[in-house]
């Protein structure tokens, strides 16, 4: 990530007047919080690698990147909200293979809509989104496993 | 063999399973709750899935959330561990429907052993030795006097679905039969959704014994000797040892033949707990079957130097049992001590912080915890925070490392177990090994509240 | 039996050896000096005596020191542990001369055993197979020639005084004798205050076995087999195991017989270690008796079942050993590895404070250790933080625990060797027991540097 | 320990212009210092009797009470020195038993003079003073133990 990708998200945060906003993608993370004034670029390391030999203490640290608050499917920022998966299993963005996602970036969302589907022990689950708005991102690809809690899209409210 | 293991549980015997895989070169995959992402367990597994929040009902016993796990990672088996799904006949079968391997025995065997009565009456027709009862459950009052008239008093209520303790109750005369019945069921029919109990005599402070059985899919059955857990509170067994010192070297063979005949009966396959009641003429009754692996597994595992976990995985795996019933020698004595996050005086449970952990080493000495300074007990799951064990030549000698090694263990910012455990050490009669299921009562702070649930209507 | 115990020593053994007093109900007295007096030794005895400054000469190697601790806390034995002051019959004497029971062979043995020259010659006497050489110092130069001639090449000079490679010089040829001698005798003079050095028959690569010996005073030798230490870096061992697999049932046998007969032509009582060099073609050759408890006696007590220490103490106090050859049974496989604060690669010292400490459970573990989370490994002392030991039912179960064990240990804010010893471990000459004393060379950073004194003059 | 006993002692401090005061006795511990104005008076716990379950933070707050700056025999404070063992033995105030010991609380020293013998081994070992002044407090009574490094004298030096 180079500096200019940094300040055009920057400037996407001013421009969408994001309270918070947080990307994650190939091993890169950016968090950045408004109210706060709270700015972090990190390079998680790939899920994949143990570090055997890393402190407990560190440990804590390195933790899923994912680490959110708790239950709630739905995070309501001043602005943003960000789905969750609320089951394990594997995403799927459209209905059938081929066909076109429910939602992309810059959809237009309302309450009750379904964003995605979870496949977890060959039942399809339908994932709804539980308010109006706009998608502002989308951070888990077709047919990737999601585990729980693992963020799924993010929605500006309207 | 298995690619690929997950495991469904958590705490020291999710680690102590991932141990077990890495020794035989098998990937694993943990699952944990939110309340656990900073575990151990989670840390050495090769992969780890989030299966849900804190409340065990939404994670660690939601099948589906398991089997899902298992479908993202492609887990070809499943080791449940003990306690959450270890004993969930359904879970095994879904386990089979997805071809995954449910590490543990057939559906159709768990299910056989976890239904008392059931389980009750296979047994007698294998010829293991059971309390005089009603050969299944009783319709109701009516049946229940006729029932008693026949088996005498005291006798005890049972619940056909039961466990710790819900649908139980000790009757001592015909009076207090009626009530009692009917109280049971209702317990029963509330705690279980299955009214059905049934009577058997009640045995008056008996030793609790168990023998250890593993079997395989080839139609071998060995039995790893036995263990004595009659140090328990409330059916919460505290401290566990091998061999019994109550136990003859005749005995032990007797029971240990009986019990590999009966397994083989059932065709047991995988690891498997007989428990008994031992009385005080020396008459053993069977109580019930554990069908999974124990949690005073390594007492066992210190006399046989067998590791049951290995074995567990082997068998599943279709492998022969890597030891014959004439190649399994008892040598030494072990001795457990589950260390609880509760106080010792009043057991009332203490999660927090950990700002120390220390455990001293030494010969005849093993830890499995799952804790490390810096870490928090969770107040979601059970207390038990290590398993201290030791090892001796001789059963005096694994008290003294038991009591040194208890004495030499820093733990700090919670309340633990210990203190109640060196007590118990301490105590003439724990060191002549005179102990039955009645012998915690002296330790408790209030001798009614420590009898529990079977106290109230005796 | 004792009252109480003196431990003159620090670190992990003195907690050993506490853990040994508390089984057998003897209080024990722990001496320190400032630089460790938030040791955990110092913890957990009954009592303690700050003897020093942080520099050894004037606290651990001060008899003066140690004997007056023992004095005012009314001590009436010390246990010496090794390194420091374990192996100096001037010691054994003052506290002799003291009344203080010494826990160790006689002053006379130590001295005997210490010195090079007159243990080869008792050894010889004892029909223990020894190298060829001069039988004693030889006077100089002119002698050395003569002596040489008959010895053939390569050889090896050695000061009677020696150990830790000092004095130490092999040769290849005629030509490179005078010059050589001339050295060691100068090296000798200068490490040891005496210049005696005699010549031996070099052998090249050989393994290092050690025969484990116990006696007691009323002429009772047994032995407990033989552990292999060839994995070693200039002198030190790093890896040590029980069995060797380079050893015949046969071979176990003849070895042990031959030096429980000379344990006992030079009335040894009390722990002791007799060395050799095993060559490629199968001969034994004495190398020297190491008086005392050896760091690596916890895979001998895995492998037999008997506790070192405890049987040091009871026939320190005139007890009879507590087991005879007969009784004594090998099962299983056990190695050991030292972990040292030290950088893997460089071997450099890594001293400081350690922020996360944590070593996994499970069976056949053993941790021996001093240190703890948030605890401060001092850079005045040697480098050995912890004792990991791993046993299993053979040499490839007991790999495997070892390796998920330090691949699961957590040690952090310090550099240790566990990524060499994994290294090792997953060394194919190492998995298959090929090993010898040149073992390690490939592991290190810079081949000649890592020949270390011995490579100087070859 | 009352409050008067505790008033005496501070009169004392005070009197003696003292920088720093620390007591021990019967497990009575006491610490003043007045630069840092740090007044400690704690029930020190009896040497004998371990606490197998304290934390091992607080083993480093329990190490033995008379835990001091190393070396030197003689630490100078601003206007107080005291005298520590040098060695490990048993000490004894007076030449021969029954007779005057070789100072008292309000003795005035000079460098090199004989303060108390350490016995070690059967050795007589003198301890002499290192400096001018009066002896203020005396450590350790006769006959006891002495470790390496406890205190054993403070003089007010002159």
């Amino acid at each position: 990530m180079n500096l200019d990708a940094l300040k055009d998200i920057l400037n996407l945060v001013r421009e969408h007047e994001l309270a918070e906003f947080e990307m994650e993608h190939d091993g890169l993370k950016v968090r950045i919080r408004k109210a706060g004034r709270e700015y972090v670029v990190t390079q998680a390391a790939p899920a994949a690698a143990p570090a055997p030999l890393a402190s407990v203490a560190s440990l804590a640290a390195a933790a899923p990147a994912v680490a959110a608050p708790p239950p709630p499917a739905v995070d309501a920022g001043v602005s943003l909200a960000v789905i969750k998966a609320p089951i394990v299993g594997t995403l799927y963005r459209s209905a059938e293979p081929g066909s076109k996602p429910f939602v992309e970036v810059g959809s237009i969302v309302k309450k009750g809509q379904v964003l995605c589907i979870i496949e977890a022990m060959k039942l399809m689950n339908e994932i709804e989104c539980e308010c109006d708005g706009e998608i502002v991102a989308a951070y888990v690809d077709n047919g990737q496993p999601v585990q729980f809690g693992d963020r799924l899209f993010a929605v500006k409210l309207s | 063999m298995f690619n690929k293991i997950l495991i469904a549980n958590r705490g020291e015997i999710a680690l102590r399973i991932i141990c077990a895989c890495r020794e035989m070169g098998i990937k694993t995959v943990a699952v944990y709750s939110q309340a656990d992402e900073h575990s151990l367990h989670v840390r050495f597994a090769d992969e780890d899935v989030c299966i849900g929040p804190a409340r065990s009902a939404d994670s660690y016993l939601s099948v589906p959330a398991i089997i899902s796990a298992a479908e993202i990672t492609g887990a070809d088996a499943i080791h449940p561990g003990y306690g959450f799904l270890s004993e969930s006949a359904y879970f095994a079968e879904v386990c089979e429907a997805c071809h995954i391997k449910f590490i543990g025995p057939d559906p159709n065997v768990i299910r056989l052993l976890g239904d008392k009565a059931r389980a009750r009456r296979a047994m007698k027709k294998a010829g293991v030795p059971i309390l005089p009862g009603s050969d299944g459950p009783v319709s109701g009052e009516e049946e229940a006097i006729k029932v008693a008239k026949e088996l005498g008093y005291p006798l005890i209520i049972k619940a056909v679905a039961g466990g710790g303790g819900r649908g139980m109750r000790i009757v001592r005369n015909a009076e207090e039969l009626p009530k009692n019945v009917k109280t049971a069921m209702r317990e029963a029919e509330a705690a279980f959704g299955l009214g059905d109990v049934y009577l058997e005599r009640y045995v008056e402070a008996p030793r609790h014994i168990e023998i250890q059985v593993m079997g395989d899919h080839h139609g071998n059955v060995v039995h790893l000797g036995e263990r004595e857990c009659s140090v328990q509170r409330r059916h919460q067994k505290l401290i566990e040892e091998a061999p019994s010192a109550a136990l003859t070297d005749k005995q032990r063979k007797k029971l240990g033949a009986t019990v590999v005949e009966a397994a083989r009966a059932v065709q047991y396959s995988n690891a498997g707990t007989f428990e008994f009641l031992l009385d005080a003429t020396g008459s053993f009754y069977f109580l019930e079957v554990n069908t999974r692996l124990q949690v005073e597994h390594p007492v066992t595992e210190f006399v046989t130097g067998i590791d049951i976990v290995k074995e567990q995985i082997r068998v599943a795996a279709g492998q022969r049992l890597s030891v014959r019933q004439g190649d399994i020698e008892f040598r030494g004595h072990a001795l457990e001590c589950r260390v609880n996050a509760e106080d010792p005086v009043t057991f009332t449970p203490s999660p927090g912080l950990i700002t120390a952990y220390s455990v001293p080493g030494g010969p005849g000495v093993r830890v499995d915890s799952f804790v490390h300074s810096d870490c928090t007990v969770s107040p979601y799951y059970d207390s038990l925070i290590a398993k201290i064990i030791t090892y001796g030549r001789d059963r005096n000698e694994a008290i003294a490392r038991m009591k040194r090694t208890l004495e030499m263990t820093v733990i700090e910012g919670i309340k633990t177990s210990i203190p109640l455990h060196l007590k118990i050490l301490n105590d003439p009669d724990f060191v002549a090994a005179r102990v039955n299921t009645s012998f915690m009562e002296r330790f408790m702070p209030d001798k009614t509240a420590g009898k529990g649930k079977l106290a109230e209507s005796a």
